[in-house]
């Protein structure tokens, strides 16, 4: 399986990541997406060290990553969570005070 | 005393001319309402005072004249151009403009001195005199008047200009002075327009504009006309002027451009001289107080014009000339046809003033003679015109402010000093031999009998016979005045009863003009008694049977523009016939006129009224003054009126408000915050303004508030910029 | 004395900084500062008009010259100077502002802020004058544009916000352009120095890119030229200057018109036309005809209002028009004529704001139709209108008819034979500014008194003061002109050498 | 044992920085968050500290921590702006009076770690490190963003961010996988170094053979700094968050974000397109990117005054006009030349000083009216002239006009352009200043030409005296801008 696949794969979760955080109305499923565009980066990152380049520059960023995405999600649910008691919804089109 | 010419000397004097009047009018605008008698007293002193220089000048003048030149010279150049100076000449001279540096000697700078020649001499005298009566006059007539000082300050003012007009030796200073004379007859004009107790102020308000525009006209075309000339021969002075163009001329023929100049510069002389087309103004100065009409018709303004000519003579080419006669006999006998239906008193001595000085450009027009006949005519017209006015003031404050002539009549006995000084003048105006007018206008007819003797033209045939014509009309519209004033049954019981002669300051006035208007065209006489070769004023300017002295008054340029000299007419015989012709006809126009007024207003033979209703249309179109005022008003002054008022919308609209149209859509699509509509409503900022803020409000629709537009929005940009770094 | 332009323009600022600490109330004191902190710089301009030697700068250069390093980083210095045609502004600016605080005194309506701007004002307006280095001149240019916003918007009329804003954007949108000009000329030149931008300029070294598909030369000079000309202003940049005349309070009309106008002018002269001589002499006769649009367009507007200011304030508009006809025709007595007209306007125009504030402030309104008779109840103010109307119409023996004189005589004998066409229009706008000025005479003071300005008083001894001094500098420079031509024409001589390069 | 101290003195700043965050942290706890103002006085000291170490460093040969912390007076300019602006930001949540200043320590704490993620981030070649500090500041702002959570605004600010800051994070990630990919290196000076013989190919190799996915990749990387500088169209989040987050937080997004996000942008393509020995393919390459910034800086700034124009909310103007003021700055970016960094550098000087004045008279007046919206401002000139005063030279700054830096600023951003001859972009961006005028001078309309309405409002006189100490400084910085010229003289990259 050549490093064609992997790209393809990462790119279309990227594609999937953005699908989704345009289109779900539901802000979790926003959520996931950005999660798959992390993820999409981090399948890049993993199958580019794994088959050119010596090192483990591409690994160790992808752990670094997975952290990132753990400290997001918490920050980031923390204040939907927040959003939730103060709107009483999870449709981020209905979170709409803040415009012209 | 001593007559000779000292320049030195003479020239601190002539400059004393000036000078002391104004000084006068200096004191008297600021501290003139505390002197005792508001301080006439001062400027008439004044007055006379610079009168005396001017006479004893204007005798200096004389002998020099008759001692044939060259006295007072003091190298052969003034020798040979005989009786002229000019104070430059003499050290006697003033930097201008620039006063440092190098710029003084350049030409660019302007070193003004006097030019005293005999045109000036007789000039300046004739001012000195005649202003002088005018102030003594006032004395009398303005007494009561609440601006009394400022009046006086404002017409020895008026005088100042014209005796600094005189005298200055360049065409800058002359319009300089020129143009301060327009200045002081608008104020004077306007004199009564703050007056509240004046039942005709607003008359006079819009009199004074219209005399100052007017004249503004003419005056702009002067500045064009020696523009013109200065841009090819570089200097101002009327003595370089004359030298150069005759030089140029000799050698290269009048040029197309020196017509064009030439008819600028009688542009001028319309304005000022009231002559056709741009007369409309002197009628309505009237408005003007009395010896305020009596200046400007006779000593100042109108004279100033026809003195420009003088001066400019030589530099204008044949067809200004021709252009000069016909617009001249055009005026004389076209306003001498409204001097007939006219009835105020004043309005008569108004047009009869247009006509004459029509007479003046017109036999200056004519050339040779006629240039020293027209100007004599100005001298002698000065005085019994100003005579003439001021008996009518006389009439007019002996009939407490009537100036109606229907309403007169009878007024012989009431006030006898005026009738006759105003009969006196009356003759002399109407040309009847032995007073004054008779010779100036005697010659003026003649002159243009000579131009058609020497060279058969339109021009000079129009004159020969529109002179004489008007003369006659001259001679019947003056009787009749005469007639209607004084004699016959008084008209208006009212206005007779209180008629009453006038205090002395007023009737001494009139008497000293009075005389001067039988002896001022006879001093002819002395030199060589009954000599008919010779007077005085000949002397003063040139010989008459010798054409090429003209160039006398010239500073010996020999002029290239008049016709003749004595190459053509060796013996004067055609002048001799031209004389004679001349002689006959202006005594026997003289003689009908006369005659025709006594037949219907005195002996009331024909009842004017039957001939008014004969003339019907033509009559009226004549008594409306041929409805040129109407005319101009609706040409001139309303189109410049409605262009204002369009560029102003245009200014406002268009150029303030170029898209003020986007605007207007935009508002429509009520796009624009209502501060917004407050705060720019046009112009640039309007332009900027709305288109900005209707882009704004479009970016606004971005805005939603939605974060994930606000992504899909984000994302499409990023694309975009994808694209367009792959693309490059 | 080495410093004396230093201190002239820097005075003010003392004086404004003495009245920010001045408390609010002392309003007395507050005038009493302003008085002196304009009349000091006002006696040692003085002074140093007299003290001038024209022949000094007659081969180019300037007088009083100071030369500071100020921002390194750029290169920029801070340095100063005058020549014959920056020395009479600067004149001129001390005279108007120092009339103009007495004439302020009827302002009731937080005087220490008014008179701290204005202040501030006067040293902008000098600060341009005195600059020789384009940065500090365009420092100082923009610093006028504030205090301006803040009189006009705070203290003026009705619509004094819209005035403001538009006179502010209609600046600032000239000068921005002048600032890319500047930068590029910077870039051209490699310095900030005018004189050695003149210099360069006429040793053809002045190059750079092309924008816009115009050549540099041609864009830098019309890039400066519209920021000059807006400030001039010049049809059809002028829009701006009506409302801002009507909006403004009297004084600061009387320093807009006066002043404020001049500098437009002023930069032309200084900063645009030597450094651009090729382009200069390349759109000469563009330059002649927009000057002369503005003298007939700008006097039959004029003749169209029925407002006083506005009237005057488009007088303004035709008057200036003449700075560009005169230079434009690239001879010396029309540049001549042009740096006097710029005086004499300065004088007489804002005399005629003053007349217009004198019976603004007795009637509060300005149709000129709802007056009539006024030269009964107000001799004097009649007479000074006068006079101040004769000036502004160019009557002989006023400074202005020397003016427009040699302005119409210098374009008459300009090289460029077209030149001779433009100035037989230009004088129908003599013409039409003599009708409006007379009709407005006309129905202002005479005819039938209207009841109710019957009992009006005259002008009052503080009115007095601050108009008769600008009449008499009328008076005394149309009667004897060589005081001020003296004084500029070697540097205008000088000035026209360098226009007229390489013909 | 040397060899980890000796880098550990390199990262004194950061250390310290860590340890006020958690000093402060540890602090809070201690009060039992009673009052907690003493934990600003506490951040400020720290701040103090940290700036007389930074200041010390200014001039130091560059040094590398660790392979990945490079260490010079660039990275240094940054901190040293970051802790300036951080210590008035504290500043102003001290004095902010709609806050009550109980149990928010955490505020502190969040400010110092947002810094210490600036910090990483601005002295950096390595991508991952880069990106660690960029994200550990979002996360401090996300925090920071939604501080208030009893607000609704304040919520949905801190929703919008974290939404629009995980996606560009995300994107950004993206984006550096691919640069690893193709270029085999996470450092850009080796990204840039690289020849393209070896395997995989340095980014020279790979712009000669597949071109499109290395556009991809910068792409995606210029997205992240975009977003932190909001610059369009990754800006859409700024007037929203600007709006809702408290105003110290928006000026902290204002200025020192911001600032961030304009140094990482500067490092990236410092490094990688103007080192001392990169690729010539490289370098040219370099330049059409400059393109594509030129571009954007042109839409930014245009759409920020155009979208400033009809603003009511001073709030909301202000976050506009700082999304124009980063399109000016990109004209600075885009010429890609040393001279232009400089440039840039100079104007985020300028703009520290007239944004902070600016936001701090927005966070007075809130306070005093406890409204943000452009009508409240009617007559507040005349009832407290001095902020006023000041905020009309900042308005001027803004602006751009003498005698204040923002000219001088512009001046060094417009002279650059021209220089590297975008003509078209400085004409742009100077028809953007007229357009500025409007709604700058809206303000100052409101201020000074309305009439004041009744009432009085409270004073409070430091704060004041600190916005008077900031227009004092814009006025004289703006005629004398030598001494702040030589700083960024000193601090350059290249």
């Amino acid at each position: 399986m050549g490093l064609g696949a992997y790209i393809a794969v990462s790119a279309a979760l990227f594609a999937l990541g953005v699908v989704a955080i345009v289109v779900r109305r539901n802000i979790l499923y926003v959520l996931f997406g950005i999660e798959m565009i992390l993820n999409a980066a981090n399948i890049n990152f993993v199958a580019f060290n794994r088959f050119n380049g010596d090192g483990l520059d591409g690994r160790m960023f992808a752990i670094f990553v997975i952290i990132l995405a753990a400290a997001e999600a918490a920050v980031a649910l923390a204040i939907v969570l927040n959003v939730y008691h103060l709107f009483n919804t999870t449709k981020p089109a209905e979170v709409d005070l803040l415009r012209e | 005393m001593d007559l000779t010419f000292h320049p030195e000397s003479d020239f601190k004097l002539l400059l004393a001319v000036p000078l002391i009047p104004l000084c006068g009018y200096l004191l008297q605008i600021f501290f003139g309402r505390f002197l005792p008698r508001k301080g006439d007293w001062l400027l008439t002193g004044g007055m006379f005072a610079t009168m005396c220089i001017t006479l004893y000048m204007f005798a200096k003048a004389m002998n020099h004249a008759y001692s044939g030149g060259g006295h007072g010279g003091h190298d052969e150049h003034e020798a040979l151009i005989g009786f002229f100076h000019e104070s430059r000449h003499t050290g006697f001279k003033w930097s201008w403009l620039f006063q440092t540096g190098e710029a003084p000697d350049s030409v660019r700078n302007l070193t003004i001195g006097l030019l005293y020649d005999g045109l000036g001499a007789a000039m300046l005298a004739v001012v000195g005199v005649v202003s002088f009566f005018v102030h003594l006059f006032s004395m009398g007539y303005m007494q009561g008047d609440r601006r009394y000082h400022i009046f006086f300050a404002n017409i020895s003012l008026f005088t100042v200009a014209m005796l600094g007009l005189v005298l200055s030796d360049n065409i800058v200073f002359l319009f300089i002075f020129w143009e301060i004379m327009g200045l002081m007859s608008y104020l004077l004009i306007g004199h009564l327009a703050q007056d509240p107790t004046s039942h005709r102020i607003n008359h006079a308000a819009r009199a004074c504009k219209k005399a100052f525009l007017t004249t503004r006209v003419g005056d702009v075309c002067l500045f064009i006309g020696f523009m013109m000339f200065f841009l090819h021969y570089e200097t101002f002075f009327f003595s370089e002027l004359w030298a150069q163009v005759n030089a140029d001329v000799a050698l290269n023929g009048w040029q197309s451009w020196h017509t064009t100049a030439g008819l600028f510069l009688f542009g001028g002389t319309v304005g000022k001289s009231a002559q056709f087309p741009l007369h409309i103004w002197l009628p309505d100065a009237m408005e003007g107080p009395t010896p305020v009409s009596a200046m400007i018709h006779a000593a100042t303004m109108v004279a100033a014009g026809v003195f420009l000519l003088g001066r400019l003579y030589p530099v204008l080419s044949p067809e200004v000339l021709g252009v000069v006669t016909v617009t001249g006999a055009t005026t004389a006998i076209f306003a001498a046809t409204i001097g007939m239906t006219v009835f105020d008193i004043k309005g008569v001595l108004a047009y009869s003033t247009i006509s004459q000085l029509g007479f003046m450009v017109a036999a200056i027009g004519c050339g040779g003679v006629g240039l020293v006949a027209g100007l004599w005519h100005m001298v002698t017209h000065a005085f019994f015109k100003a005579c003439l006015f001021l008996s009518a003031g006389s009439v007019i404050h002996g009939c407490h402010h009537e100036q109606d002539m229907r309403k007169m009549g009878g007024l012989r006995k009431k006030m006898p000093i005026t009738f006759a000084c105003m009969l006196i003048c009356t003759l002399a105006i109407s040309g009847v031999p032995l007073f004054s007018g008779f010779y100036s206008k005697d010659k003026i007819v003649m002159a243009s009998f000579l131009s058609l003797g020497h060279e058969f033209n339109g021009p000079a045939l129009w004159a020969s016979i529109a002179l004489p014509a008007a003369a006659a009309i001259t001679a019947f519209y003056m009787f009749r005045l005469i007639f209607m004033t004084f004699f016959g049954a008084p008209r208006d019981s009212h206005v007779h009863e209180h008629a009453h002669e006038s205090p002395w300051p007023m009737t001494v006035s009139l008497m000293g003009l009075a005389f001067l208007g039988i002896f001022g065209g006879h001093l002819w006489l002395n030199g060589d008694l009954l000599g008919a070769h010779g007077t005085w004023w000949e002397k003063l300017v040139m010989n008459e049977h010798n054409l090429a002295d003209l160039s006398k008054m010239y500073g010996g340029v020999e002029l290239q523009n008049t016709y003749g000299g004595a190459a053509m007419d060796p013996h004067g015989h055609v002048a001799h016939s031209a004389h004679i012709w001349a002689l006959g006809v202006s005594s026997f126009v003289a003689a009908l006129g006369i005659f025709a007024a006594w037949l219907i207003y005195h002996k009331k033979k024909i009842d004017p009224a039957r001939i008014t209703a004969r003339l019907g249309g033509l009559y009226t179109t004549v008594a409306n003054k041929y409805y040129i005022d109407e005319f101009v008003e609706i040409t001139v002054i309303k189109s410049s009126v409605v262009t204002a008022r369009f560029l102003r919308w245009f200014d406002e609209n268009i150029i303030d408000g170029c898209v003020l149209l986007v605007g207007r859509i935009n508002r429509t699509l009520g796009f624009i915050a209502a501060w917004f509509d407050k705060t720019f409503v046009d112009g640039l900022v309007n332009f900027l303004g709305t288109l900005s803020n209707a882009m704004g409000s479009a970016l606004r629709l971005l805005q939603t508030g939605r974060i994930q537009q606000y992504i899909s929005f984000a994302v499409a940009g990023g694309l975009l910029a994808a694209a367009w770094l792959i693309l490059s | 004395m080495e410093h004396i332009l230093s201190w002239i323009t820097f005075i003010p600022l003392i004086g404004m900084t003495a009245i920010i600490c001045l408390p609010k109330q002392s309003v007395g004191l507050i005038k009493r500062v302003s008085l002196v902190a304009t009349g000091i710089p006002l006696i040692l301009a003085t002074w140093l008009y007299f003290q001038f030697d024209p022949q000094s700068v007659a081969g180019g250069g300037f007088a009083f010259e100071e030369h500071i390093p100020w921002i390194k980083g750029i290169s920029a210095n801070y340095s100063v100077g005058v020549d014959g045609i920056s020395l009479p502004l600067i004149w001129l600016t001390c005279i108007l502002l120092f009339l103009g605080v007495p004439a302020s005194f009827g302002i009731k309506k937080s005087e220490k802020a008014y008179y701290a701007l204005l202040l501030l004002l006067e040293v902008g307006i000098l600060g341009v004058f005195i600059s020789l280095d384009y940065f500090l001149f365009y420092v100082f240019w923009e610093i006028m544009l504030l205090p301006m916003y803040f009189l006009i918007g705070i203290w003026g009329g009705p619509r004094r916000e819209y005035a403001a804003i538009k006179f502010f954007l209609y600046t600032l949108a000239g000068s921005v352009l002048m600032l890319i000009a500047i930068i590029s000329l910077r870039l051209g030149t490699g310095t900030f120095s005018i004189p050695e931008m003149v210099n360069m300029a006429q040793a053809g070294l002045v190059v750079g890119p092309e924008f816009i598909g115009l050549d540099y030369s041609t864009w830098v000079f019309w890039f400066l030229f519209v920021g000059f000309a807006i400030k001039i202003p010049v049809f059809p940049f002028h829009t701006w200057l009506p409302d801002a005349h009507v909006q403004a309070p009297t004084p600061i009309s009387v320093i807009l018109a006066g002043i404020l106008l001049k500098l437009g002018g002023y930069g032309l002269m200084r900063g645009c036309f030597p450094i651009m001589p090729v382009a200069f002499q390349e759109n000469a006769y563009a330059l002649g005809i927009l000057g002369v649009i503005s003298i007939v367009y700008g006097s039959f507007v004029a003749l169209g209002q029925t407002d006083f200011k506005r009237m005057v304030a488009y007088s303004s508009v035709s008057h200036m028009g003449y700075v560009l006809l005169g230079t434009g025709a690239l001879t010396v007595w029309g540049t001549d004529g042009a740096a006097m007209q710029m005086f004499a306007h300065g004088t007489s125009s804002a005399a005629m704001f003053m007349v217009v504030g004198v019976i603004y402030d007795r009637a509060h309104h300005r149709d000129l139709n709802g007056f009539g008779g006024l030269c009964q109840p107000m001799p004097i103010y009649w007479g000074l209108t006068t006079i101040c109307f004769f000036a502004a119409l160019g009557l002989p023996t006023m400074s202005g008819f020397i003016a427009e004189a040699l302005t119409l005589l210098g374009a008459f004998q300009a090289g460029d034979p077209r030149f001779q066409v433009l100035v037989l229009i230009s004088v129908i706008g003599i013409v039409i500014t003599a009708a409006f000025l007379l009709w407005a005479i006309q129905r202002v003071f005479f005819g039938s008194l209207n009841e109710k300005y019957k009992d009006y008083p005259d002008m009052t001894p503080r009115e007095i003061f601050c108009m008769a001094p600008l009449l008499f500098l009328c008076l005394l420079f149309g009667v004897f002109p060589h005081i001020l031509l003296d004084v500029m024409e070697p540097s205008v001589q000088h000035l026209v050498t360098l226009l007229s390069v390489g013909k | 044992m040397d060899a980890y101290i000796e880098p550990l003195k390199a990262l004194a700043p950061e250390l310290l920085l860590t340890a006020a965050a958690l000093g402060a942290l540890v602090l809070d706890l201690l009060m039992r968050g009673r009052d907690s103002r003493f934990v600003g006085y506490f951040t400020l000291v720290s701040l103090a500290i940290v700036a007389i170490i930074l200041m010390n460093r200014i001039g130091d040969e560059p040094t590398a921590a660790f392979g990945m912390v490079v260490v010079d007076n660039f990275g240094t300019f940054f901190k040293l702006f970051t802790v300036a602006s951080l210590a008035v930001v504290t500043i102003f949540v001290l004095s902010d009076r709609n806050e009550s200043h109980h149990h928010i320590g955490e505020y502190y704490f969040l400010l110092l770690g947002a810094a210490i993620g600036i910090f990483f981030m601005v002295s950096t070649n390595h991508l991952l490190l880069l990106m660690l500090g960029l994200e550990l500041l979002s996360l401090a702002s996300y925090a920071l963003a939604g501080f208030h959570k009893g607000e609704r605004k304040s919520a949905e600010a801190a929703m919008k961010y974290v939404v629009f800051g995980g996606l560009s994070a995300g994107v950004m990630l993206y984006g550096i996988s691919l640069l690893y990919g193709l270029t085999g290196t996470l450092d850009l000076v080796e990204m840039a170094k690289s020849t393209g013989e070896a395997m995989p190919a340095g980014l020279a190799g790979q712009l000669t053979t597949s071109a499109v996915p290395v556009a991809l990749a910068m792409v995606l990387v210029l997205a992240g700094f975009a977003y932190k500088m909001s610059v369009v169209p990754f800006h859409f989040w700024t007037p929203d968050v600007y709006e809702g987050a408290p105003t110290p937080v928006t000026t902290f997004l204002a200025v020192a974000s911001k600032a961030a996000g304009v140094a990482a942008l500067l490092r990236f393509l410092g490094a990688l397109f103007l080192g001392p020995d990169v690729q010539s393919v490289v370098a040219e390459y370099g330049a059409s990117v400059g393109q594509l910034l030129a571009i954007l800086a042109a839409v930014t700034m245009t759409l920020g005054n155009l979208s400033a124009m009809r603003q009511t909310s001073l709030k909301r103007l202000l976050a506009y006009s700082s999304i124009a003021h980063a399109g000016y700055i990109l004209i600075g970016v885009a010429t890609m030349t040393g001279a232009g960094f400089e440039a840039a550098m100079f104007y985020m000087a300028a703009y520290y000083f007239m944004n902070l004045g600016a936001f701090g008279f927005v966070l007075y007046f809130e306070g005093t009216l406890g409204s943000d919206s452009i009508e409240a401002l009617k007559g507040y000139g005349f009832k407290a002239p001095l902020i006023s005063i000041a905020m009309v030279t900042f308005l001027v700054s803004l602006t751009g006009l003498p005698p204040t830096i923002g000219f001088y600023g512009k001046y060094l951003l417009f002279k650059e352009g021209l220089d590297a001859g975008m003509y078209w972009l400085v004409g742009v961006a100077a028809l953007n200043s007229v357009v500025s005028l409007f709604y700058y001078f809206r303000i100052a309309k409101m201020l000074f030409l309305k009439e004041p309405a009744s009432g009085s409002v409270p004073r409070q006189p430091l704060f004041a005296g600190l916005l008077a100490v900031l227009c004092v400084l814009t006025i004289y910085f703006g005629l004398l801008p030598d001494a702040i010229q030589e700083f960024v003289r000193n601090c350059l990259l290249i």
